[in-house]
């Protein structure tokens, strides 16, 4: 018998054409396999120290991202980040961040598939999430950097502005999710389209 | 649509939060000391005043963190939302929440 | 030009003009054998009863604000009795009886229409749960039907009933010989007859306390002064925890902001009633062509007769999943009632641990559709001391002894 | 047909665009910038419908929202009923005809896109006329972040209806500098076209905008028609204006008859004359302007009579001047006409009653009775009111704190005043938000005289004998007279709700914007009262009518709500499942084969499990990871049975309860480390139960140290159930040792599964000797696909949730939510093994000591074998004693939960819930069907393998 040489498949990868066609002022791709952990560590605590020390970044406070490095940082919840990094450093990062908090209470969770990031940029990336999205994207209101963990249409979604204004943004989405949101987002394009799409 | 100050994420539409109802009403201690109509207070009752209520709230679409809230049965304004164990005064009208960067008062 | 003073043509968007009379505006007299608070039409209805069944008449019934004013005039008429339990369909069957003969009752056109009505299914949980309401009903001799989607396109040909939408329709229970009525003409009718029988309906009359002594009711405080009495009878809904507060009662019982809207007058469309609690949606067309549509609850405690406007959304995108012609109809207006909910989503009709003082509440969204049949078993219970065998069930005890008797299932909106 | 009533020299609309209309099956032309109203005026039509109870016809009365009057029904391009004529605004190819109550709908589905979208301002600002104009610009240039919405397609307002000059220059030239400013500011939003309808809590205000209806069938189908704008504003500021008030007379209904502002606003806006012959009826100043710009622009002024006794002295010089004849102490008192008004009894009104009335022909009889504030988005707003007497009208009693009116919305009803008004309002918005704003220049209005006091008069004493008001209109759309209000208060009633309720004044599309408070002041008079005490009818939002449609936006179709699927979903899709609605996912229900019915495809998915192998699609089981030292202990608190022994290894089935006893979810959990577990909930509740276990630790037990994550997305779960399920699973996992005592019953292993690091948990679902294979959610297809491949030669099949159900309910494992209803705990359901005893306590533990829990007869779940093992029984169906079926109420003791059609047993079975079920066991009971009965046997609830000797293989 055979046994295929294994090929992953992300949430969104059936979408790669359609999203690669939306009209000009929005782009969008998914980042897919990326690895995600859930760290849970009370901030201040001797664990938390071990971890930023382990990764070289201070965790961000609420409503933030740590953007910078290979292993970027979500704030999630008051003890709860999400670690993104690149695909397949689960293990690694995560064996890393365990020997590191020791005895001390603090957890580590691969949750890497739990979700998939779709990265939108473009001007219209603004104007497209208002359709859904309840959260004032106004830079003086949430910068670059804000990190929200919130509703987009119908589904649950972390958002990252990455740049200003929400010119480019990262949006975490439940695997589940992902392909209604996908669905959601062609259709709010089509206002856009400049003919019946 | 109400916006909740959740203390840890701010302003946000009441959607994206699950109502607790009453807070403050601790799992007894010893549930087998109580007799059957103690326990169903405990289960069944709750106050349902006309006023400021002291109620919980859950963040579900957010940051998923429970929390206390005093608001106004009436006129469904939010008094104060607190993580403590007791209410803060009823004058105060600030949220305990800490504000995004930029992010003002709506109230 | 026709002269005006001629009758109009028959048209049904017209409705029956309401009597040149209906009732006294007494001030309130020192002492009433009963005082019922709460002028709605479980208050006024009870008054009626009391008069008719057991006739006491030196009855006050006190509302705080203009009579029929609370959930009388905001609940969007549906009548049903296809509950599930045993306990509910006998008081909910025993109110549909008397609404059948309730406008000869009272003479007083209360357009009841028994247009039947439907109860969608949208899963094979629904399927499961719709047909054992469906035999239950049938063994408690209640008129209940299963309906194919087929079937339910025959009985109301708008549902879309295209198996390929978001949540298709699966089925549906039917049951004939519910329907709808006009609430302020039922209101006004039984309150025309209380005052007919001598009972003072006595307005703007707020209840600010219950004289309470040696463990029984004697009184009751009002913004019109001290009224004494040998029995109230709290019918006050919404409010009731408000009130019950005041000797010291605690209730298992939450208020919530409860919306409904119409439309503008509309060529018929819908010959029916039809409710679905998996997209929560109940829609009727009253009798002058507007669509009266019910919403889903506010799911916090709320006494501002207010709703959110996200919930109207909801519900505006399930009516136009399972009515597509609605598109371009119009929400002329909404509002919101206060209802109050118990734990299993059944009322609460009987004594209380007050001499004197009766309780009726925690109908949730049930409470138009009982008003004959809890008036009825209310007035027994506040006359007899002792309940009538139909609210016999629904006591306040059966929370401590754990015999309740949940009708989530079948209480018309999720709760 | 062309249009004999267009002024030269007036209005806004261009005349170098003509527009084809039809109304009522006749073809006229109009204007771009008309509404279908003006549009008609213009051609001379001033009858649009007939009156809905009594037949009368009815004209044009307003040029607004707050028509009573001339509602249309939209034919094409696309059927719309009850549309006001008065705001539709014209286009090429519109089809209308005058509707006389009831709308039609279209029986073909709308094709029409909507949305709704989401902003924020500091300041929003409704109503785009001279106060709303000043507020916004004093609002803009201090920086903050504003938003102007206004139902018109042009900026201005009042202005665009009067001649009045600003800076000694048309109007129109300040309000194009202002707009122009606004343009150029990046945080000024100007929304044209948009309605507010609605405030709701913390400064949420919705808006319609209109953003395709104006160009008809030309009306691009990527645009949305209609898009509700959801604004959150930290201050809004209603600049809204106010609705002018008739007079009620005798036959004040006939087409012709129409208010003078109104009358002033189709000269000036639209650039028609209403009539050719008018006669004015005012109680106040406002219709003197109107009365002169209609005489200067070529309508004979017949006569304007004024109620009160003294006429301000410029307003008579002024009609002088113009021939105009003006009576004071005057009034109308009825009029006469057939199709339209062609005469106005006038009489003196002395002392409160008419003397001897004399006709003045005329063919437009214009009425001003004064003025309401538009208030009902500031009372939406909870903003209190208070009655004005001065000006018989509801007023606000005073700002709220993110809340204010401004202009004529607060009783402020002079341009001047109106402009100053304006930018004060916004001023203290930004101080309330503290900010400053710069003073703002105003521009110089006309000088006026003082505005002399207006009479309050609400209806005209009819001079006929006796009459009763029974000829006086109140709410023209409803048909409602002043008689019917006095039969009202006749009758016993008082309030106003109740009166309205009576007559139905109000209850129309317009909300009684014309009649409300004249039905108050009827009221008031009729029962002696003050008609402050008397209040006025309460405004619901919406304001405005708004479709349907609008609200839903793009919530239709496939994004009604979401559809969740799994990373297997494309490849059940690919072999023909038909799919179950749980929750929000898809689940995959049966994979039928070509010409198969339901029940084969059932049967034969069922006999490779019992046979061969069979797989499934776990995946929407709900998945929780259960982290920290306290972990065992939660699990211990929430689950009946006990967690904490579980050896690292192993897994466990658990059921958990609410605080009443009953049964609310089940499912296996694994301990993965010392500190460390992963347990599974029903698809349905998997985020319930997530909330549920989050409650407990972070409200009750916050001590803990513990830590709770969804992984259910994170993990695709797939069962492989069947004798040969072991066979399979070694070829895919050479590193596992499948040996049953290497790896036995209720323990897990991690191993590579075709390649992919994989969890395979022996748990069983099904009695069978089964497996779950959990890999990472991106990695199941190419295990998936490598168990296909490696079963093969064992027939694998593929099962979906059907053939699940019959598998567990042969071995009468519950499902939570159809074998329990919320009233069942775990000893009915026959499980008391999974209720601790050791522990001391534990969620629900409590409750099984009430009365109700102690009763001899609870409902058990038992087996059900029909006599005829051909016979199906519906799910849900009741059961009796009797084998005849008393007559009802008959006594109830039980129901089926599940019942099917099953291979293994080669008939068919019900699990079901029955009143002292165990105790029956062995006894006939019946179920009615159809009038008869069928008789069942009840037995043990597990029918297949009691022994259960096949979970091993």
């Amino acid at each position: 018998m055979t046994v295929e040489t294994p090929t992953r498949f992300s949430p969104l990868a059936a979408w790669r054409d359609e999203l690669a066609q939306l009209p000009a002022g929005l782009r969008a791709t998914e980042l897919p396999f990326l690895t995600q952990l859930t760290l849970r560590v009370r901030p201040g605590s001797p664990a938390a120290a071990a971890v930023e020390a382990t990764l070289g970044i201070t965790l961000p406070g609420p409503s933030g991202s740590e953007m910078a490095g290979d292993v970027k940082a979500l704030w999630m919840g008051p003890d709860e980040w999400l670690l993104v990094a690149p695909e397949g450093q689960q293990d690694d990062l995560a064996g890393k961040l365990r020997a590191a908090i020791g005895d001390e209470f603090a957890t580590v969770t691969d949750v890497s598939a739990q979700r998939t990031t779709l990265s939108l940029s473009g001007d219209l990336v603004r104007d497209v999430l208002a359709q859904g999205c309840a959260i004032d994207l106004d830079p003086r209101v949430t910068p670059v950097g804000s990190c929200l963990t919130t509703v987009l249409a119908q589904a649950p979604v972390t958002l990252v502005v990455r740049e200003e204004a929400a010119s480019a943004v990262w949006l975490l989405v439940r695997s589940s999710f992902a392909t209604y949101l996908a669905t959601w987002l062609v259709d709010a394009c089509t206002e856009y389209r400049g003919s019946t799409a | 649509m109400q916006l909740i100050a959740c203390p840890w994420c701010g302003q946000r539409e009441e959607t994206e939060f699950h109502y607790g109802g009453q807070a403050h009403i601790a799992y007894p201690e010893d549930p087998y000391a109580l007799d059957d109509e103690q326990w169903a207070q405990y289960v069944f009752f709750r106050d349902n005043p006309k006023g400021p209520f002291a109620e919980r709230w859950v963040h579900s679409a957010g940051c998923r963190r429970w929390f206390n809230a005093l608001r106004d049965t009436v006129t469904h304004e939010f008094l104060a939302v607190y993580t403590g164990a007791t209410p803060p005064s009823t004058t105060s009208t600030a949220p305990a929440a800490p504000q995004r960067k930029g992010q003002e008062a709506s109230r | 030009m026709r002269p005006i003073d001629n009758a109009p043509d028959a048209h049904e968007d017209v409705l029956p003009d309401h009597p040149d009379f209906l009732w006294r505006n007494p001030d309130p007299k020192p002492s009433y054998d009963v005082v019922i608070v709460g002028g709605g039409g479980h208050g006024l209805a009870t008054a009626y009863y009391l008069a008719k069944n057991h006739g006491i008449t030196n009855i006050a019934v006190l509302e705080k604000g203009w009579l029929a004013g609370g959930n009388m005039a905001r609940n969007t008429t549906i009548i049903r009795s296809n509950y599930l339990w045993d306990e509910s369909s006998g008081i909910y069957e025993h109110s549909l009886k008397l609404w059948e003969t309730l406008e000869e009752d009272l003479d007083y056109p209360i357009l009841f229409s028994q247009r039947g009505v439907l109860n969608l299914a949208h899963s094979l949980q629904d399927v499961r749960d719709s047909k054992r309401r469906v035999y239950a009903n049938q063994l408690n001799g209640i008129d209940a039907e299963w309906l194919e989607p087929e079937e339910v396109a025959k009985v109301c040909p708008i549902v879309n009933t295209s198996q390929d939408v978001r949540y298709p329709v699966h089925g549906a229970t039917y049951q004939p010989r519910a329907g709808i009525a006009k609430h302020d003409y039922v209101a006004w009718g039984f309150a025309r007859r209380a005052d007919e029988y001598g009972i003072d309906l006595i307005q703007d009359c707020e209840v600010t306390g219950l004289d309470i002594r040696g463990g029984r009711i004697h009184g009751v405080r009002t913004t019109r002064g001290d009224i004494a009495a040998g029995k109230v009878a709290l019918a006050a809904a919404g409010h009731t925890s408000v009130l019950a507060s005041m000797a010291g009662l605690r209730l298992p019982l939450q208020s919530h902001p409860l919306q409904a809207l119409v439309s503008e007058l509309l060529e018929p469309v819908h010959p029916t009633v039809v409710m679905s609690n998996a997209v929560h949606v109940y829609v009727s067309q009253a009798h002058k062509g507007e669509l009266v549509m019910g919403a889903g609850i506010d799911s916090y405690n709320g006494y501002g007769q207010r709703g959110a406007f996200h919930i109207l959304e909801r519900q505006m995108a399930a009516a136009l999943e399972l009515f597509p012609v609605f598109a371009r109809a119009h929400m002329l207006r909404t509002w919101a009632g206060i209802v109050d909910v118990t734990p299993d989503a059944s009322p609460i009709v009987g004594a209380t641990p007050v001499e004197g003082l009766y309780l009726n509440c925690g109908w949730g969204t049930g409470g138009f559709k009982a008003t004959p049949g809890v008036g009825w078993c209310y007035a027994h219970t506040i006359a007899t001391g002792e309940p009538h065998p139909y609210n016999a069930p629904f006591t306040l005890s059966r929370f401590t002894s754990g015999a309740l008797v949940d009708e989530h299932g079948a209480a018309g909106v999720a709760h | 047909m062309n249009a004999p009533f267009r002024a030269d020299g007036h209005g806004h609309v261009d005349r170098d665009i003509t527009l084809s209309f039809t109304f009522d099956g006749t073809a006229y032309t109009g204007h771009r910038g008309d509404t279908l109203a003006s549009a008609l005026l213009a051609s001379g039509v001033h009858h649009v419908a007939d009156s809905i109870k009594y037949r009368r016809p009815r004209g044009i009365l307003t040029a607004g929202v707050e028509e009573p009057n001339a509602l249309v029904q939209i034919e094409a391009p696309f059927p719309e009923p009850m549309l006001t004529s008065t705001t539709v605004e014209l286009y090429e190819g519109l089809v209308a005809r005058g509707l006389s109550g009831q709308g039609r709908l279209s029986s073909e589905p709308d094709s029409a896109r909507y949305d709704t979208v989401h902003a924020h301002c500091d300041v929003l600002v409704v109503g785009a006329g001279p106060a709303g104009l000043a507020a916004t610009l004093t609002a803009a240039r201090s920086g903050a972040r504003v938003i102007l919405v206004d139902e018109l397609p042009l900026p201005g307002g009042s202005l665009l209806g009067s001649q009045e000059r600003l800076d000694g220059a048309p109007s129109a030239a300040w309000v194009s500098d202002v707009v122009a400013e606004l343009d150029t500011l990046p945080d000024v939003r100007v929304l044209r076209r948009t309605t507010a309808f609605g405030h709701y809590d913390d400064g949420l205000v919705l808006a319609l905008e209109k953003r395709t209806d104006h160009l008809g069938a030309a009306a691009p189908e990527h645009v949305s028609r209609q898009r509700i704008w959801r604004i959150r504003a930290q201050q809004v500021v209603f600049a809204t204006g106010a609705y002018e008030r008739p007079v009620a007379f005798d036959d004040n209904d006939r087409p012709g008859i129409m208010l003078a502002g109104s009358a002033r606003t189709y000269l000036n806006r639209f650039g028609v004359l209403p009539g050719r012959r008018a006669v004015v009826f005012t109680t106040n100043d406002s219709a003197y302007p109107a009365a002169l710009e209609l005489a200067d622009a070529g309508v004979r002024i017949a006569a304007v009579v004024d109620a009160r006794e003294e006429v301000p002295a410029h307003w008579r010089a002024a009609c002088d001047e113009r021939g105009i004849d003006v009576r004071a102490g005057h009034v109308v008192t009825g009029t006469s006409g057939i199709e339209r008004v062609s005469r106005a009894h006038v009489a003196a009104f002395g002392q409160g009653r008419p003397g001897e009335r004399q006709g003045i022909d005329c063919d437009l009889l214009l009425v001003s009775g004064g003025w309401n504030p538009a208030v009902a988005l500031f009372s939406q707003a909870r903003g209190a009111l208070r009655y004005d007497a001065a000006i018989g009208a509801f007023v606000p009693a005073q700002a709220l704190a993110c809340v204010r009116t401004a202009g004529a919305a607060g009783g402020n009803f002079t341009l001047a005043g109106c402009l100053a008004d304006g930018a004060d309002a916004a001023a203290r918005a930004l101080s309330a938000l503290g900010r400053t704003g710069g003073p703002v220049a105003l521009p110089a209005t006309d000088p006026l005289p003082d505005a002399a006091p207006g009479r309050v008069l609400w209806r005209v004493p009819s001079p006929r004998d006796g009459a009763d008001g029974s000829h006086q209109f109140v709410d023209l759309q409803r048909d409602a007279l002043v008689s019917d209000v006095l039969r009202a208060t006749g009758a016993g009633l008082r309030s106003v709700e109740h009166v309205k309720r009576y007559t139905t004044i109000g209850t129309a599309h317009d909300q009684g914007r014309t009649s409300g408070v004249m039905t108050s002041g009827i009221i008031a008079e009729a029962l002696g009262v003050d008609v402050a005490d008397m209040g006025t009818m309460r405004l619901r939002p919406p304001a405005v009518p708004v479709p349907f449609a609008a609200f839903a936006g793009r919530n239709r179709g496939e994004l009604f709500d979401p559809v969740r699927v799994t990373s297997l979903h494309p490849w059940h899709v690919e072999h023909g499942a038909l799919f179950e609605d749980v929750g929000q996912w898809k689940r995959p229900w049966y994979y039928p084969r070509a010409g198969e019915t339901m029940d084969e495809a059932v049967l034969r998915e069922c006999r490779a499990a019992r046979t061969g192998v069979a797989l499934m699609d776990g995946s929407t089981l709900g998945k929780i990871n259960v982290q920290g030292p306290d972990a065992g202990v939660l699990l211990d608190r929430l689950y009946t049975n006990m967690m904490s022994t579980l050896k690292v290894g192993r897994v466990r089935y658990g059921v958990m309860c609410g605080v009443d006893g009953m049964a609310i979810d089940d499912g296996t959990v694994i301990r993965v480390a010392e500190q460390e577990y992963l347990l599974t909930t029903t698809t349905g509740n998997a985020a319930r139960i997530l909330e549920w276990m989050e409650e407990w630790l972070q409200t009750e037990w916050p001590d803990l140290r513990v830590h709770l994550t969804s992984v259910t997305e994170h993990w695709a779960t797939i069962p492989l159930v069947g004798p040969r399920s072991r066979d399979v699973l070694a070829l895919v996992a050479p590193e596992l040792d499948v040996d049953n005592e290497a790896f036995p019953f209720m323990s897990w292993r991690d191993t590579p599964v075709a390649g992919i690091p994989a969890r395979v948990c022996r748990i069983s679902f099904s009695g069978e000797l089964a497996y779950e294979v959990n890999v990472p959610a991106w990695d199941a297809i190419t295990v998936w696909k490598a168990l296909i491949a490696a079963g093969d030669s064992f027939g694998i099949t593929p099962y979906g949730t059907e053939t699940m159900h019959v598998l567990r309910a042969e071995k009468a494992y519950p499902i939570i939510g159809q074998d329990t209803d919320g009233t069942v705990t775990p000893q009915d359901l026959g499980m008391s093994w999974v209720v601790s005893k050791k522990k001391p306590d534990f969620v629900g533990k409590r409750s099984f000591a009430r009365e109700e829990n102690q009763r001899g007869d609870r409902k058990q779940l038992v087996g059900l074998l029909p006599a005829d093992e051909r016979t199906l029984l519906p799910e849900g169906a009741q059961i009796i004693a009797t084998s005849d079926i008393p007559a009802p109420p008959v006594p109830m003791l039980g129901h089926v939960t599940s019942s099917y059609r099953s291979d293994a047993l080669q008939r068919t079975f019900a699990l079901a819930l029955v009143r002292s079920g165990t105790q029956r066991i062995g006894e006939t009971l019946y179920v009615p069907l159809d009038g008869q009965t069928v008789a069942v046997t009840v037995t043990e609830p597990v029918l297949f393998d009691k022994e259960g000797a096949r979970r091993d293989g």
